[in-house]
């Protein structure tokens, strides 16, 4: 085979593998960067969440055969409340404590641990499976890809321009920030900080739970579902940097591209690790990310 | 002086009459591993309560601790008495490594790093198979060995109270330390560091130096670990290990002697005993801990003062200030 | 006589176990504009962070127009019309003098009236109009205090706190604002200022009061507030 | 004879030019005032000399001949430069006399603590040594603030407001203690609203407005310098003065 | 010696307390049998399947009265988080527990320390998985072990039989190389390494040559393309992939599926898992998958179609492998105590045990000696292979338990 050929072959392959890993991690941190950019709260239950919104669509269209669309609003919902209770349960009451930071790590963890095993309870632990939005497969650059990825791929991005839409023009989302960048200013121009709060955990929650949706269709779905992403998505908001939606998104496909490259030069097996170096390397030389501020 | 001492004294005498009570091979290893958890849980104390460093890393030096125990008594082959220096010797290098980035960091980003170090420690170890054992595990340690006598012979009573006395070091060690101008420097630092420094405490020294003094807590119950389960597995760098110490030590209260030791020897108790309920128990472990961190953020060891201030308040009526 | 339009009954708080207000009475009546002065670290501050709800008041009362607004959130209390702009003018940093100002009339009241509110803001500080797009953290001291009191603005108060406006800003900048605030008391909002120049205080406001120790010391009538008395308040000089 | 030289430091935050070359130099043994409006760049000036939390963007501060540039903010205080914050700061879980205890430099001798001891009963604090520093007084605090930084065995110390927010007879109580210090050879630089105090305590005073040296003198000149009233009082004070 | 007789209530206090997570047995002629494993986080499934099989097997015994008047009871020994010391409690609580028969359990641990122990108290202890950790375990000293014997075989065939059914269907006409070479994935975790290095070492000493060759970490995979894309650049004739995970061999499944290449597509023991098919639908069509220790197909054995349609008739869903080998582990104890008699005497348990030759849902079970292992091969453990299509899962391999022929998969037909 002409060397060129394959060149050029392995550069469409590193870029499809790319694309749809940053698309997945795209989608996967945006309710985390949410409430970690502007709250400046770090939920670990973000994962745990997703897992529940991928159980909640699977009963919904598949138990109860109502469809893949009853299922995705059923989930959105079902975390969207769950984002609520979070808020209100696990940091809402301790917001007043000096050291909040690492009393929401330990509440969010708990969290996380109670979502999971209540999962575990409830749906069993046999492994269950959603059905993919789109079937067939798509061509990207010369590669193919699923279907349900390439939905992905264009609907990740799609989420975080939303979202920063959201945040830059709305009332609701111009107030989240406001409450982030000065609650007390914000407390005096009329805007009640834990309506926000809640507000942001719900939008959260519920972007977790569409997550565990489409996660949901592409990998099994088990109690435990929600570790690995969280792990990735929380590299991908670190290295975006606090108090940035755009800096997630770079992060994430960053991180996306990183490991596509790192696979083809490095082989799969030293990716991992590297990830983890590279990820403490940039908090050590740039503690706020790589486009974070103060 | 001597009231003080009679405390110490009744609970380290009823832990030394505990095997004398009861044989009872199941309550002993609850014991045992009760025992280590509080030698870790003690050392995390002084890193996370007296220091103020929100350092996610000390587990991890507990496993590297387990692994290096482990790797060299087993497959080099030294003798197994080295056990616990070789994990002291790890964690103490371990922490240290791990300090430098956290010199320079703040808040979660503390949390971040050091949670990213026991990632790190984690793809290591799985990636170095032939080493370490890969995801099974490392099995087979050998036993700790004094002279001719194996700490496994006799039900195990040797491990009991070897752990019982690594308790006992750790509570003359660190009662120490609080009581040394080393301690106060950390604590110093730890309400108020730009203070600190403008009172002339050197910021980068001292807290290598909490860091690799809290790491000989861990290095050594971690090769006590290993020697006494004969395992290491690398879930020891995961999620639920770390939450089930941090449980223990936001159970007892942070920042005091004794609470990371009740909360140590309570959860692991309470733990056992809800054994039952299958996955039911992180659901009510998870409650407890929110309920703990919501009503007594000092932890248990701060309940007779909560219990004080209710009475006072009680009995004064409107006079306490509140809070804000 | 006219009733206060904010009444501060016996007012005690502090901060942890400290208490900082030892018992502060104070009136604003209608139609009246008072200022506070006195040493830094006795209390103004304080006080006006219990009157708009941000600390707790650990025992009196705050009415305001008649109604007993102790213990409201800020929020609640920024709607009824008793806006404080506070010390220091940090703002919302990341986002723009639009859109701070635009948070200013939060309230779905208070938003209807925002664009004919904010165009009244501009007319008061044209140099806001020119920087609307800018971001806060990029705005000079001068223009941030501009913004922070355009803020109270927007939020259509019936009373308006302004804790030290002048805080490092050039005699130039202290003379713009003084009109500023002038042109804005002359639009029927009631003001209710901290300032530590007597001058500023004197030219703005009909009453000033001396607060010390956490309790008011001296009440001086418009005008009375004779320079020979600030030297001996601030230099001990006769 | 200079014991301190601050030699055209300039710090900058962002767009706000906080200090503008600000030259000053204070003499062994002497109290030097620092005044100036809220917002002058006093505190700031204090932080950029102890390099807490971040030295000096240009600028020299020699202290006795050495050049502070290359030292980390803990070494600058074992130089010598010693300083107390605007707010009562202490280590609150700590003891008062443990408070003053982790100042002291090595090498004070064997019997630390008796050394404390005295040090506190200069204070007025040692009946309260083995209490915790969060439960006493206001005052109290202050004065342990001071008395941990004199452990440091300054020979300039930097006073930040100590009396904000005491009552007047603390207040005289505070000029004695910053005499009765001054007496040991301990320089001192006071940052004082309480203009009674600072025209009580200093030789001389350095005014500052914007980040930048308006006045220097004799107390009883410097403010009846109009550029100074001025800044204090607003442009139109000088009209009556 | 003086003991405070406070003190002593207080600690046998403790000790009831302890004492009380322990399940109290009931009558005297009870018989436990502990499900020893992990009954949440990523394990769960297996644990809780075992339990399953066992907990029907036992309820069947006892509805038919029991074994000479002993009934079974069957209970979770829970390991937790799969930390030593969570297994080592595990341990300790069935050790303690009254009226203890026999461990049936899929496995204890991942790497099977905790038989030492489990030697040390003596019960009988059936495992059906993980072989290589108990071997190596065992080898050192059979005698020590007397009491650990594994219904799953040695996974050595895993290593060597794959170049002889390759080879069948070379003869048979359904598989057409251009060349004979392969190309090889491995997956880091102490299962799956032994198999991929024994593997290669096979292929090579069968002629086949190597084209591509990487390991994975034992990790979440989503994105296989770029390997993939290596493998295209020179389309191997057979592509092996000993990815362990189920979840990560779909992923590899369909984005293989994306361009295949004209390769024959062997994924090891992974596809075996019931839901591969619903993750892969159409795509896992052609795929080929062996197992080891499986029972034999439902078409060819009544057994496995016995024990299948009870379980799914009381669990509502398939049964996994575990739920078969536990089902027929509480059975086979069954056998023993009947011939026993006396549950309590280990001695006489086990030394029957290490004699049984019995034949079960997963072939005819006779232990190694040496290795405590089932033997694995023909007429006794087979290797099956097996080829997926259309959702069905053919056995092609070893002819006796054939379902029907291996066939060209779609993605080669041309």
């Amino acid at each position: 085979m002409d060397f060129a050929d394959g060149a050029l072959s392995a550069f469409r392959a590193v870029f499809a593998s790319g694309l749809v890993l940053s698309s997945l991690y795209v989608m996967i941190a945006a309710g985390l960067a949410l409430v970690w950019s502007t709250l400046g709260i770090f939920n670990f239950a973000h994962g745990a969440i997703m897992v529940i919104g991928a159980y909640v669509a699977w009963t919904v269209s598949i138990d109860l055969g109502l469809g893949q669309v009853a299922g995705l609003v059923a989930a959105l919902a079902a975390s969207a409340l769950i984002g609520v209770a979070v808020n209100r349960l696990l940091v809402q009451p301790f917001l007043a404590q000096p050291n909040i930071i690492l009393i929401t790590v330990m509440t969010t963890l708990s969290g996380a641990f109670f979502l999971e095993n209540s999962a575990l309870l409830i749906w069993g632990p046999r492994i269950k499976q959603l059905e993919k939005i789109v079937d067939g497969n798509v061509f990207l650059a010369g590669t193919a890809i699923s279907g349900h990825e390439a939905v992905i791929i264009v609907v990740a991005p799609l989420m975080m321009l939303a979202l920063w839409a959201f945040l830059r023009f709305s009332w609701t989302g111009k107030a989240i920030r406001a409450v982030a960048q000065n609650r007390e200013f914000a407390e005096l121009s009329g805007i009640r900080p834990e309506r926000m709060y809640a507000i942001a955990f719900a939008i959260s929650a519920a972007l977790a739970g569409f997550a565990g949706v489409m996660l949901g269709a592409i990998r099994f779905i088990t109690p435990t579902l929600g570790a690995d992403p969280l792990i990735k998505a929380m590299i991908v908001v670190i290295l975006g940097g606090l108090g940035s939606i755009p800096g997630t998104i770079l992060g994430a496909y960053l991180v996306g591209f990183g490991e596509a490259v790192s696979t083809y030069f490095l082989g799969a097996y030293w990716t991992q690790a590297m990830m983890f170096f590279v990820f403490i390397l940039i908090l050590v030389i740039r503690p706020n990310g790589l486009m974070g501020r103060e | 002086m001597t009231r003080t001492l009679v405390f110490p004294a009744l609970f380290f005498g009823a832990l030394a009459l505990l095997p004398l009570m009861t044989d009872d091979s199941y309550v002993r290893h609850i014991a045992i591993i009760a025992l280590l958890y509080a030698v870790v849980v003690s050392g995390w104390n002084i890193t996370l309560g007296f220091g103020g460093v929100f350092n996610f890393a000390h587990l991890a030096l507990f496993a590297i601790a387990a692994y290096a125990t482990g790797i060299l008594t087993k497959t080099y082959d030294w003798p197994s008495w080295t056990g616990i220096p070789v994990g002291i010797g790890a964690s103490v290098i371990a922490a240290l490594v791990v300090c430098l980035p956290v010199l320079r960091l703040r808040g979660i980003y503390v949390i971040l790093v050091t949670f990213g170090f026991g990632q790190l420690c984690f793809q290591f170890v799985l990636n170095q198979r032939e080493l370490t054992g890969g995801n099974f595990g490392f099995v087979r340690i050998p036993p700790l060995k004094l002279f001719d006598y194996s700490f496994r012979s006799d039900g195990g009573i040797g491990y009991y109270y070897v752990a019982l006395l690594l308790l006992l070091i750790t509570v003359v060690l660190i009662h120490r330390f609080v009581h040394s101008p080393f301690g106060w420097r950390v604590m110093a630092l730890r309400e108020n560091e730009p203070y600190a420094v403008a009172r002339g405490i050197a910021l980068a020294r001292v807290r290598l130096s909490t860091f690799a003094f809290s790491a000989i807590f861990p290095g050594a119950a971690g090769a006590v670990y290993a020697q006494y389960v004969r395992s290491a597995s690398p879930d020891m760098f995961g999620f639920s290990f770390l939450t089930i110490a941090l449980s223990m030590l936001l159970l007892g209260g942070v920042g005091t002697i004794w609470g990371p030791i009740v909360g140590a020897l309570v959860f692991s108790v309470f733990s056992e005993l809800m054994t039952p309920l299958g996955p039911g128990r992180y659901l009510v472990t998870a409650v407890v801990i929110v309920a703990i961190l919501r009503f007594f953020p000092k932890g248990l060891s701060g309940i007779p003062e909560a219990w004080q201030t209710w009475r006072k308040r009680a009995h004064a009526g409107r006079d306490v200030a509140p809070q804000p | 006589m006219p009733e206060p339009i904010l009444n501060v009954d016996d007012l005690v708080t502090g901060y942890g176990r400290q208490p900082v207000l030892h018992g502060l009475s104070l009136s604003v009546l209608e139609g009246e504009a008072l200022g506070l002065i006195g040493p830094n670290g006795h209390g103004k501050t304080t006080l006006f962070r219990t009157v708009s709800g941000l600390n707790r008041a650990w025992s009196g009362q705050i009415r305001f127009m008649g109604e007993d607004i102790t213990g409201l959130s800020a929020a609640q209390i920024a709607e009824r019309g008793l806006v404080h702009v506070p010390q220091g003018n940090r703002l919302f940093p990341q986002m723009s003098v639009e859109d701070c100002l635009d948070l200013g009339a939060f309230s779905p009241a208070k938003r209807d009236n925002g664009a004919a509110t904010r165009d009244r803001v501009f007319a008061i500080f044209p140099r806001l109009a020119e920087r609307r797009k800018q971001r806060c953290r990029t705005l000079s001291g001068g223009e941030r205090q501009m913004v922070a009191i355009g803020c109270g603005l927007m939020g259509q108060p019936k009373l308006l706190i302004l804790d030290e406006p002048t805080l490092g800003l050039s005699p130039r900048l202290k003379g713009e604002l003084r009109d500023a605030i002038g042109a804005i008391i002359e639009t029927g909002v009631q003001v209710l200022i901290v300032e530590q120049d007597p001058e500023f205080l004197r030219r703005l406001t009909t009453r000033q009061v001396y607060i010390e120790e956490g309790r008011v010391r001296e009440d001086f009538d418009a005008g009375s507030l004779e320079h020979d008395k600030m030297m001996e308040m601030y230099f001990g000089l006769r | 004879m200079s014991l301190l030289t601050v030699s055209n430091v300039t710090k900058s935050f962002g767009a706000l030019r906080a200090l503008r070359g600000v030259s000053f130099d204070v003499h062994r043994g002497e109290v030097l005032g620092l005044a100036g409006p809220n917002g002058s760049g006093k505190s700031t000036l204090f932080n950029v000399l102890t390099k807490i939390p971040v030295g000096p963007d240009s600028g020299r501060v020699v202290l006795d001949g050495v050049d502070l540039s290359g030292l980390r903010p803990h070494q600058i205080v074992r130089q010598g430069l010693a300083r107390i914050f605007q707010t009562e700061t202490d280590f609150g879980a700590l003891t008062v006399i443990q408070n003053v205890l982790v100042a002291l430099p090595r090498g004070i001798g064997r019997d630390v603590r008796l050394y404390a001891l005295n040090l506190l009963e200069d204070f007025g604090l040692a009946d309260q040594a083995d209490r915790p520093a969060s439960e006493i007084g206001v005052f109290d605090r202050k004065k342990l603030m001071i008395a941990t930084a004199m452990a440091c065995a300054p020979r300039v110390l930097l006073l930040d407001e100590p009396a904000a927010g005491l009552s007047k007879p603390e207040v005289g109580a505070m000029a004695k203690l910053i005499k009765q210090i001054n007496r040991q050879d301990v320089a001192i630089v006071v940052i004082e609203h309480v203009m009674p105090l600072l025209l009580d305590v200093s030789e001389r005073l350095v005014v500052l407005d914007f980040g930048e040296v308006l006045a220097e003198g004799l107390p009883g000149e410097v403010v009846r310098d109009p550029k100074v009233i001025e800044a204090y009082l607003g442009s139109e004070a000088q009209a009556h003065a | 010696m003086f003991i405070n007789k406070g003190l002593r209530r207080s600690v046998t206090g403790l000790a009831a307390v302890l004492a009380f997570a322990v399940p109290v047995a009931a009558q005297d002629k009870t018989v436990v049998l502990g499900v020893l494993g992990a009954f949440a986080g990523p394990f769960a499934a297996d644990a809780v399947e075992g339990y399953n099989g066992a907990a029907l097997a036992a309820k069947e015994i006892n509805a038919a009265g029991g074994i000479d008047g002993f009934m079974f009871e069957v209970e979770k020994f829970d390991t937790k988080e799969m930390t030593p010391d969570a297994v080592l409690s595990a341990v300790e609580r069935l050790k303690a527990t009254d009226n203890l028969g026999a461990i049936v359990t899929p496995f204890g641990s991942l790497s099977g320390f905790e038989m030492d122990y489990v030697a040390e108290i003596g019960v009988p202890y059936m495992v059906a998985a993980n072989s290589n950790q108990y071997r190596s375990i065992i080898t050192e000293d059979p005698e020590f072990y007397k009491n650990t014997w594994s219904l799953a075989p040695s996974y050595d065939a895993y290593q060597t039989e794959l170049p002889k059914v390759v080879n069948q269907m070379i003869e048979s006409g359904s598989f057409a190389p251009e060349n004979k070479t392969y190309a090889i994935i491995g997956s880091d975790n102490p299962y799956s390494m032994p198999i991929y290095e024994g593997l290669k070492k096979a292929m090579d000493a069968d002629g086949w040559e190597m084209t591509f060759d990487d390991v994975v970490p034992p990790v979440e995979i989503n994105d296989w393309r770029v390997m993939l894309s290596k493998i295209r650049e020179n389309p191997p004739a057979v592509i092996i992939n000993t990815e362990a995970s189920s979840s990560n061999a779909a992923a590899f499944m369909n984005q293989f599926m994306e361009d295949p290449t004209d390769s024959l597509l062997f994924i090891q023991y992974a596809p075996s898992v019931p839901e591969f098919v619903d993750l892969t639908k159409e795509n896992s069509t052609g795929v080929l998958y062996n197992m080891l220790g499986g029972p034999i197909s439902a078409k060819v054995s009544d057994r496995t179609k016995e024990i299948g349609e009870k379980y799914a008739a009381e669990y509502g869903y398939d049964s996994s492998i575990y739920g078969y080998i536990c089902y027929e582990m509480v059975y086979l104890y069954a056998d023993l105590l009947k011939e026993v008699g006396d549950p309590s005497d280990y001695d006489a348990i086990n030394a029957t045990l290490a004699e049984t030759d019995k034949e079960m849902v997963h072939g005819r079970v006779k232990f190694d000696p040496e290795t405590h292992l089932s033997i694995q091969g023909d007429g006794y453990l087979p290797i099956q292979f097996y080829q997926i299509w259309e959702g069905d899962r053919v056995t092609i391999y070893p002819p006796v338990y054939a379902t029907g022929d291996s066939r060209t998969p779609p993605w080669m037909a041309n």
